[in-house]
């Protein structure tokens, strides 16, 4: 038989177990629900991914998006679709934190290619790789928006301005302390 | 220089506190049922007389968007959309005023969903923005416990209903309708126009889409007059603007100015200068990352509005101005946007889907000093295939600023190529 | 009543003929390829023998060998015969020939018209082949044939008219004899051209070999023939050539006299004499078809009718004038 | 014209340039088989399929070559291989119908299908000259080396 | 009624077309991509840009509606210039693999980079590599030639009703693909790959075979089902290279079931081309067509008429019917039957065996009734016809019967018979929305038709049509007349059988009867036409000819095999289950010895001594006309006039049952295809690839 590259792109390959949201999550579902017209439940998509994604843990598995797109009745393929498109939303596991190091224009000029190479540096990983330890996660992302501030860094929902290499690499030891 | 009475954005810099009680010692929330009370018509026109121009960058007139609206009676439900989306490199105003002006947007909101009959709005805010996000939804609960949101707003007599939506990357979704698709819990894809949102929006019904700091100087201008906004700026550009000074100054800063400032003292006064002195100035990119950058020549004199800068070939877009001095590396800077806009193009469209990528390789083999002449051409060629081909401005915002470049510096990008 | 022996002497003389006939028309074949390819820069034959020598008898051994095929729409009779025909009337005309002094089968006192008789016939030959093929290039091939052989026996005709004229008579030993004191392409030189050109069409030989045109008719009239029917056409058409160089260099170039009645020319036999004037004319024959293209037929025909026989016309009437005069 | 034409100047110039040529020009000609003229490398001869260097055969049977030939001297069936690539099957050329007018050469997009050097072919029975996918990867073996360079040279010019 | 102006011609055009169609009107050319006419419309290709007077940029002729006053001009520089710029885009990351690619010679692509593109690409980078998807055993990817026009996905959303394909990722990584690998669950998949303008997805059991210049077409009709689609089919020498849609917008649009499309290759296995005869030995031997004839004549000397009886198949042509009743007649036997499922319908009114709404008319139809039927298996076609309707109106639609997946929301009412007793007297609650439309339709699928009550099933069917509206006859009040009542077929050659009155005669049995005679030994000969779906247990003792195409069940219990032609193999004429009459040609030649029906038909009735009067096709078809006049008109639907049908009785509580137990193998041609039998596995049971 023809060999074919099967792509399994951003998704484990063995059967994951099927998620269900946590009980404190379940109940927020038909508050979020009802910020929508009827019928148009399908715009709860973002926001139900948010808390899956949040419950696992920084990530969102192939269940949460088939549980999310049940919930929604709205086709699996819609679900997955969004997942993918929007860089939120993480479709492998990352780290407890996830280092996300604004790369665009107005960072660059303020030196955020020192500091990126200095999380590598730290870290020991490239863009896109988590540490052994399953801390850190590295990203170079694009403008966050606080251009004023620049260099910027987010790590998980916070950001962390005016940043120079030795600021981040005291924080990142901070982070990896605690 | 503005006049520390016309500042609107008294908070901008969080100096005090967000919360509702603090806001209206601000003068927020200030007899906001006398001013629903004046009607719908009457909102609308003050900001058509104030000149008030859309802030998220196309620079439309807001009063007048508004006026697109069906008017007559009310068979389906129309919206409100906030586009707190902000993405643009260089910009990062909006994101001020949700952390330290809330309730100046929510009160916003509450007049301009008055003015075009809506009883729903929603904010859309940028999902990296999770601080901004829980800032916002704090404010709109307060705004909620004390009756100036939900049914009989502000003793109105009309129910406006605000919700936090947030988004989840993507810089597409500040586009209007890729944010109403967004919105619908699909991809942030851009639809065809026409029909356009004011007819056609979200869920099929009309819908107004406005930028945050659009709608968090409405009250102002309907408390103090249209004609108090239209007396600051020019003309054609009227009243204030938070303008964004990043990259090579000395105090990168957010302030507002009135329109029409002259970009050397803007940098100077509120900036603190060029690092290293107004010489050591190579070019800035006067209106976020979508608009072409201007050499040190045309930034000595060119004044920061809508007119001044469309003369010079840019434009004032967001206003995130972003300085470069001569340390700066003009061909990676502009290539980094370039990836930029490849990473953040939806695909729908071939130019946008295939452009954008051939755009940054081209640049960053420019940048290396690859390639020969024919490329630089070549290059400007792509620049303009793209640009006007697609269904968003996208495409067009990818392309212009490599037009700028080759503008204004195809000497130094010549000189690479000679590797001198 | 015919002894055995005259009969015998009379098989002897012929065979003598056709012997070295057959053999000649063999090497006429490997001349004309050699002689062409010299003028073409090549070679010629050269693998089969000696320098190719025996090239002639490979060909004919292939000729041989080769199945006869007859067409399934042919008329076998006459398919068959018109080669026969065509063969058997190239060697009777030898019959009259004089090689040399008294070297004549049969000295007839019409020798000339003899010759001009059995010529005539060549073209029902090539009549039958063309019919009896039952094809349109056999058909056409025969036509043009047939209508370029009446066109130039006219003027061949009144060629052999001039001579005898001038030579008082009809006996091919007497013509020669004529020419003691002055060969008569001397004075019949237009005549003698008008002669050769005639020769050349009469003999179906480049540029006028238009009834073979491969170009246009694939191969005319033989066009069906293959293996021996084939070879006999085609030594009918060598033979052909040789005796239209033996009546050439009778009625022109004094047959067996030599150059000129001194020694050393007279010691050298007549017979030889001829053969060295036959070969001549030959050579000639192959010089034409190695260095001109092919006529169209229209400038054929427009050539025998408007050119020679008015031409030849006047040169009669000059002739006779002229023995009228002396 | 007239002065020209009485005297069969034209003739006779026509007939010494020919005996010219018989005795003064030096002859041409060469002793094939035994020497071999020159041959362009754009020589049409007998046909033969490549292969890759790695031993796989070029052709991807995507039919050009059969849908371009004047001849329709060649036939060609394909199917999906085990590997999934795409194969021909079948690779029929009847040498009795073609043309060698080169266009199968012209038209294909992987160099495969190539009209080689070779031009001493001849069989003794027609069904020799109907050439297979086979016959003709054995005659791509064994030109490939005169082929390649014949390609080579003639590169530039396409 | 805007008037615009496009290329300096003026042109009325409807409210609502666009630019593009505008243009198409005038005969003026716009490239596309993503533009399809039975699709929405995505406007993301960007290849239809035109200029119009007063834009500043190009416009998007697909997406822009025509106005007033437009003035558009499709042949400035700029609008060449936009072309040839959006192609050289499309072309730097296409692979230029025309040559393996099976789309070569028939690419949207191809076609339209040569009419307005450049001359070549000025991108020397390297190319995106894009992994293949698995989209079952029908549709071959190479996701490298995709160039995201979304018409699959659009496709499947809209049409299909398959929401299984999406385009993810974003940028220059968008991908069209399914959610995970696994086969497209759509009866009209197939139609993605002539809806695909690259060779991204190309046909499977196609691939790489053959090349679209080299294949002669010739216009068919789909016998596979009762909808008579409009196909074509490609053919090199003998053999069907494939199965395609021809456009017909009053029947099948521009798409085509799967069944028909892939099931080709069963023409190849287990052909009959031979006739044989059953030896003493009980092997099949071949024998010449005389000794066959011979065999059939000597049995049937000795049987008197009324032991003699034909079953006609679903795949038969009008033409070898006729041919067979008329010897039937000439036997005297009345035992005839054209319904091998044992349907108790197809006597007179003709309205009471038709679809009389028309399958266009479905799109017109504001309730839906389905009763017994899943027309996702038995008409797909119609399915896609009703699943349109539900788009654009958002129709109800109910369903008494099994209930299925039919790609769009379905009321299921249950599958109790009972239900339409209670609808008619009005006590079921679907009654509020009966009364409220004012065009509903209600089709009678198989699943109804063949029950032990199915007469009085039709019976109440057509009570409750005429009680609720179904029927609006011509009136000066009603200008537009409708009749809501349907059946539907599953057997092509089931509404010709009828109109031609292959029925019982009097005295005469219908199938189960024969067969319940054959068994008791009653019935001595048997003329099976193409007939396999039946017991043929019951057949052990009578003397079977079987007359068809392959050696399937009919042939394994036969005495005589007759070999006849495939429906690719013969001209015949059909009559879908609207009652309209259409005509395939033929194709390629039977394999062997077999010969068109209707010929063995005649031949065997000079050896049976009723020699049938006529020679040629014409005179077949003019003996068509003679039986029911019906077959003078081709390709138009002739309405019924609406007359009472039906016996009144009293159904069984029963519950409905499926009338198909698959879609992909269902008849002789089918069940010997390769490829319908891995889309059983892999697509039906979903059995995993490979």
């Amino acid at each position: 038989m023809k060999k074919k590259l099967v792509l399994k792109k951003d998704l484990p390959t063995e059967k994951s177990t099927p998620f269900i949201f946590s009980p404190e999550n379940e109940a927020k579902i038909p508050e979020l629900l009802k910020r929508y017209p009827e019928g148009r439940q399908a715009s709860a998509i973002l926001p139900l991914f948010y808390l899956a994604q949040r419950q696992c843990g920084g990530w969102l598995p192939p269940s949460a998006i088939e549980k999310v797109t049940e919930i929604l009745r709205v086709p699996v393929i819609r679900g997955y679709e969004v997942a993918t498109f929007y860089t939120l939303f993480n479709l492998k596991p990352v780290g407890t934190y996830h280092v996300q190091v604004c790369g665009t224009t107005p960072c660059m000029l303020r030196g955020s290619e020192a500091l990126l190479s200095a999380c590598k540096r730290h870290l020991n990983i490239e863009c896109g790789e988590t540490t052994k330890n399953g801390a850190f996660t590295l990203n170079e992302v694009e403008c966050l928006s606080a251009c004023v501030n620049a260099p910027v860094v987010q790590i998980n929902d916070t950001y962390y301005e005016d940043l120079t290499e030795e600021a981040l690499i005291k924080l990142l030891e901070g982070l990896a302390s605690c | 220089m503005l006049r520390e009475s016309d500042r609107i954005f008294t908070n901008l810099y969080g100096t005090e506190d967000w919360r509702l009680k603090a806001a209206q010692s601000r003068g927020d929330w200030d007899k906001t049922k006398d001013l629903l009370a004046k009607g719908q018509a009457w909102i609308t026109q003050e900001v058509m007389t104030s000149g008030l121009k859309g802030r998220g960058g196309a620079g439309f007139p807001t009063g007048k968007k508004w006026s697109f609206m069906p008017k007559g009676e009310e068979v389906t439900p129309r919206y409100l959309i906030i586009n707190a989306d902000e993405s643009e490199p260089g910009t990062c105003k909006d994101r001020d005023i949700l952390r330290y002006e809330p309730h100046k947007l929510i009160e916003g909101a509450l007049l301009a969903g008055f003015a075009i009959g809506a009883h729903v709005g929603y904010i859309y805010i940028r999902g990296e923005f999770y601080q901004e996000a829980e800032h916002l939804e704090a404010a709109i609960a307060e705004a909620y416990k004390a009756g100036l949101l939900g049914k009989n707003a502000a003793n109105s007599g009309w129910s406006f209903d605000l919700y936090v939506h947030r988004g989840a990357g993507a810089y597409i979704c500040g586009e209007e309708t890729a944010l109403l698709e967004s919105l619908e819990g699909r991809k942030g894809m851009p639809r065809l126009k026409p029909p356009f949102p004011a007819i056609v929006g979200l869920y099929g019904c009309p819908t107004i889409v406005n930028n945050v700091e659009t709608l968090a100087v409405v009250p102002t201008i309907l408390r103090r007059g249209g004609s108090w906004f239209a007396s600051i700026g020019t003309p054609d550009n009227a009243g204030t603007k938070i303008f964004c000074l990043s990259g090579h100054v000395n105090k990168p800063c957010n302030v507002e100015e009135a329109l029409g400032i002259p970009m050397k003292e803007l940098i100077e006064k509120h900036g603190g200068g060029v690092r290293g002195g107004w010489d050591n100035l190579l070019a800035v990119i006067p209106g976020g990352s979508s608009v072409s950058l201007l050499p040190k020549e045309i930034c000595e004199t060119v004044l920061m509005d809508f007119t001044s800068l469309a003369k010079v070939k840019s434009a004032l877009g967001t206003a995130g101005v972003i300085v470069m001095d001569k340390s700066t590396d003009v061909v990676r800077a502009i290539a980094r946007l370039s990836k930029f806009y490849m990473h953040e193009s939806c695909g729908q469209c071939t130019p946008c889907r295939e452009g954008t990528g051939w755009m940054w390789r081209m640049l960053m083999r420019l940048a290396e000093g690859e390639g020969t002449s024919k490329d630089i051409d070549q290059l400007e060629e792509v620049t303009h295939q793209v640009e006007g081909h697609t269904i968003c401005a996208l495409g067009d915002a990818a392309a212009w600023p490599v037009q700028g470049l080759i503008r204004h510096f195809r000497p130094e990008l010549e000189r690479r190529l000679r590797r001198e | 009543m015919v002894n055995v022996e005259d009969l015998l002497f009379l098989i002897g003389y012929t065979l003598l003929i056709i012997i070295p006939l057959l053999l000649a028309v063999a090497y006429l074949t490997y001349v004309e390829r050699k002689v062409i390819a010299a003028m073409q820069r090549r070679v010629g034959p050269n693998v089969v023998g000696w320098f190719g020598l025996l090239q002639p008898f490979a060909d004919g051994l292939k000729l041989l060998h080769k199945e006869t095929i007859i067409p399934t729409q042919a008329n076998p009779f006459l398919f068959i015969v018109a080669p026969l025909l065509t063969f058997g009337l190239s060697l009777s005309a030898w019959a009259v020939i004089p090689f040399g002094p008294g070297m004549v089968i049969s000295n007839i006192n019409v020798g000339i018209l003899y010759l001009f008789a059995i010529s005539s016939l060549g073209v029902y030959g090539i009549i039958m082949a063309g019919w009896a093929s039952n094809s349109k290039y056999s058909f056409l091939g025969a036509l043009r044939s047939a209508a370029q052989m009446v066109s130039y026996e006219v003027s061949i005709g009144l060629v052999i008219v001039t001579i005898l004229l001038s030579a008082g008579s009809l006996n091919l030993s007497e013509i020669v004899e004529a020419q003691q004191n002055i060969w008569f392409i001397i004075p019949h030189l237009p005549m003698a051209v008008i002669f050769s050109i005639s020769a050349l069409a009469e003999t179906n030989r480049a540029p006028f070999d238009l009834p073979e045109a491969e170009a246009e008719l694939v191969s005319g009239y033989n066009v069906e023939y293959s293996s021996m029917t084939f070879a006999l056409f085609f030594l009918g058409e060598y033979a052909n050539m040789i005796l239209m160089s033996a009546i050439g260099s009778i009625l022109f170039l004094g047959g067996w006299l030599p150059p000129l009645q001194i020694p050393p020319f007279t010691w050298v036999p007549g017979i030889v004499w001829f053969s060295l004037k036959m070969s001549f004319l030959l050579f000639v024959f192959l010089w034409v078809r190695a260095t001109f293209p092919r006529y169209r037929y229209d400038q054929l025909m427009r050539l025998g009718w408007k050119v020679f026989l008015p031409f030849s016309l006047l040169w009669v009437i000059l002739t006779a004038g002229v023995i009228v005069i002396l | 014209m007239k002065l020209k034409f009485f005297p069969l100047t034209e003739l006779c110039s026509g007939l010494f340039l020919t005996l010219k040529y018989m005795f003064l020009k030096k002859k041409v000609t060469l002793a094939y088989p035994y020497e071999k003229g020159a041959l362009s490398p754009r020589f049409r001869g007998e046909h033969a399929l490549r292969r890759y260097p790695n031993g796989e055969e070029r052709c991807i049977a995507c039919k050009l070559c059969e849908a371009v030939c004047p001849a329709q001297a060649i036939t060609i069936e394909a199917e999906e291989r085990e590997d999934g690539s795409r194969r021909a099957t079948r690779y029929d050329i009847d040498m009795i119908k073609c043309i060698y007018c080169g266009l199968c050469e012209e038209s294909c997009p992987v160099d495969a299908i190539v009209e080689g050097p070779n031009f001493e072919f001849a069989t003794d029975t027609r069904e020799e000259l109907y050439y297979n996918k086979d016959k003709l990867l054995a005659n791509g073996d064994r030109w490939e080396v005169a082929i390649a360079a014949r390609l080579e040279q003639d590169a530039r010019y396409r | 009624m805007p008037k615009l102006t496009i290329d300096d011609k003026e042109i009325d055009v409807p409210e609502g077309m666009t630019v593009l169609q505008a243009a198409e009107m005038l005969g003026i050319e716009i490239p596309v991509f993503c533009y399809h006419p039975k699709l929405s419309i995505a406007g993301n290709c960007r290849m239809c840009l035109v200029d119009m007077e007063h834009s500043p940029k190009p416009i998007a002729s697909c997406a822009m509606p025509a106005s007033e006053g437009m003035v558009i001009r499709t042949q400035t520089p700029m609008v060449k210039k936009a072309r040839q710029g959006v192609l050289e885009f499309l072309l730097i990351n296409h692979p230029l693999d025309c040559p393996i690619c099976d789309q070569g010679g028939e690419c949207d692509l191809q076609d339209i980079s040569v009419a307005y593109g450049g001359d070549s690409s000025r991108y020397a980078l390297n190319k995106r590599a894009v992994p293949d998807k698995e989209f079952g055993p029908l549709i071959e990817t190479a996701m490298n030639r995709c160039i995201q026009c979304t018409r699959c996905i659009r496709f499947a959303t809209e049409v299909a009703g398959v929401p299984e394909l999406g385009a993810t990722g974003r940028g220059e990584d968008m991908e069209i693909g399914t959610y995970i690998q696994k086969a497209i669950t759509s009866e009209l998949s197939g139609n993605m790959i002539d809806i695909c303008p690259v060779g991204a997805l190309t046909s499977k059991p196609y691939n790489y075979r053959g090349r679209s210049w080299e294949l002669s077409h010739t216009p068919s009709i789909d016998v596979f089902d009762a909808v008579g689609s409009a196909i074509r089919l490609d053919t090199r020498g003998r053999e069907v290279m494939r199965v395609l849609p021809r456009q017909n917008d009053e029947v099948n649009e521009d798409w085509i079931s799967d069944k028909v499309r892939f099931s080709y290759d069963g023409l190849k296995y287990q052909r009959l081309d031979h006739p044989y005869v059953r030896q003493k030995d009980g092997r099949l031997a071949p024998v010449s067509w005389d000794k066959a004839f011979e065999a059939i004549a000597e049995q049937l000397r000795d049987i008197p008429g009324n032991q003699i009886a034909a079953i006609v198949g679903d795949m038969v042509d009008a033409e070898a019917m006729v041919a067979l009743k008329d010897l039937m007649v000439a036997l005297g036997s009345p035992h005839i039957d054209c319904r091998q499922d044992g349907a108790k319908n197809g006597s007179e009114p003709r309205c009471s065996y038709l679809f009389n709404t028309t399958i266009a008319g479905i799109e017109r139809a504001d309730f839906c009734l389905l009763i017994g039927t899943n027309p996702r298996w038995e008409a797909p076609l119609i399915n896609a016809r009703i699943r349109k309707n539900y788009l654009y109106s958002g129709f109800p639609v109910a369903l008494v019967g099994p209930s299925h997946d039919l790609g769009y929301p379905v009321d299921s009412l249950g599958s109790d018979p009972l239900i339409l007793e209670e609808i008619l007297r009005g006590h079921h609650p679907i009654i509020s929305l009966l009364k409220t439309a004012k065009r509903p339709m209600m089709i009678v699928g198989p699943g109804a038709l063949r029950r032990e009550d199915g007469a009085t099933l039709l019976c109440l069917a057509r009570q409750v049509a005429d009680k609720y509206g179904f029927i609006h006859q011509r009136k000066t009040t009603i200008p537009d007349p409708w009749n809501g009542f349907n059946v539907l077929h599953t057997a092509a050659s089931r509404v010709g059988g009828f109109d031609l009155g292959l029925l019982p005669g009097p005295k005469g049995y219908d199938v189960k009867g024969m067969l319940d005679a054959a068994a008791a030994k009653k019935l001595k000969a048997i003329y099976l036409l193409g007939a396999d779906e039946i017991d043929m247990a019951s057949l052990k003792s009578t003397f079977v000819i079987y007359q068809g195409h392959h050696g399937d069940r009919g042939a394994s219990v036969a005495d005589v095999v007759l070999p006849g032609a495939a429906y690719t193999e013969k001209s015949g004429t059909y009559v879908n289950t609207e009652g309209r009459v259409q005509r395939s040609l033929k194709a390629v030649s039977p394999p062997g010895d077999a010969k068109e029906d209707w010929k063995i038909i005649r031949a065997l009735s000079e050896k049976l001594g009723h020699t049938l009067p006529y020679n040629t096709l014409e005179e077949v078809r003019a003996r068509l006309v003679e039986a029911n006049s019906l077959f003078e008109e081709l390709d138009t639907v002739q309405r019924a006039p609406w007359l009472p049908f039906g016996q009144e009785g009293k159904i069984s509580s029963e519950s409905f049952t499926a009338a198909l137990e698959s879609f992909y193998m269902t008849d002789s041609i089918s069940r010997h295809s390769i490829t319908m039998a891995k889309c059983e596995r892999e697509i039906a049971q979903g059995a995993p690839h490979g």
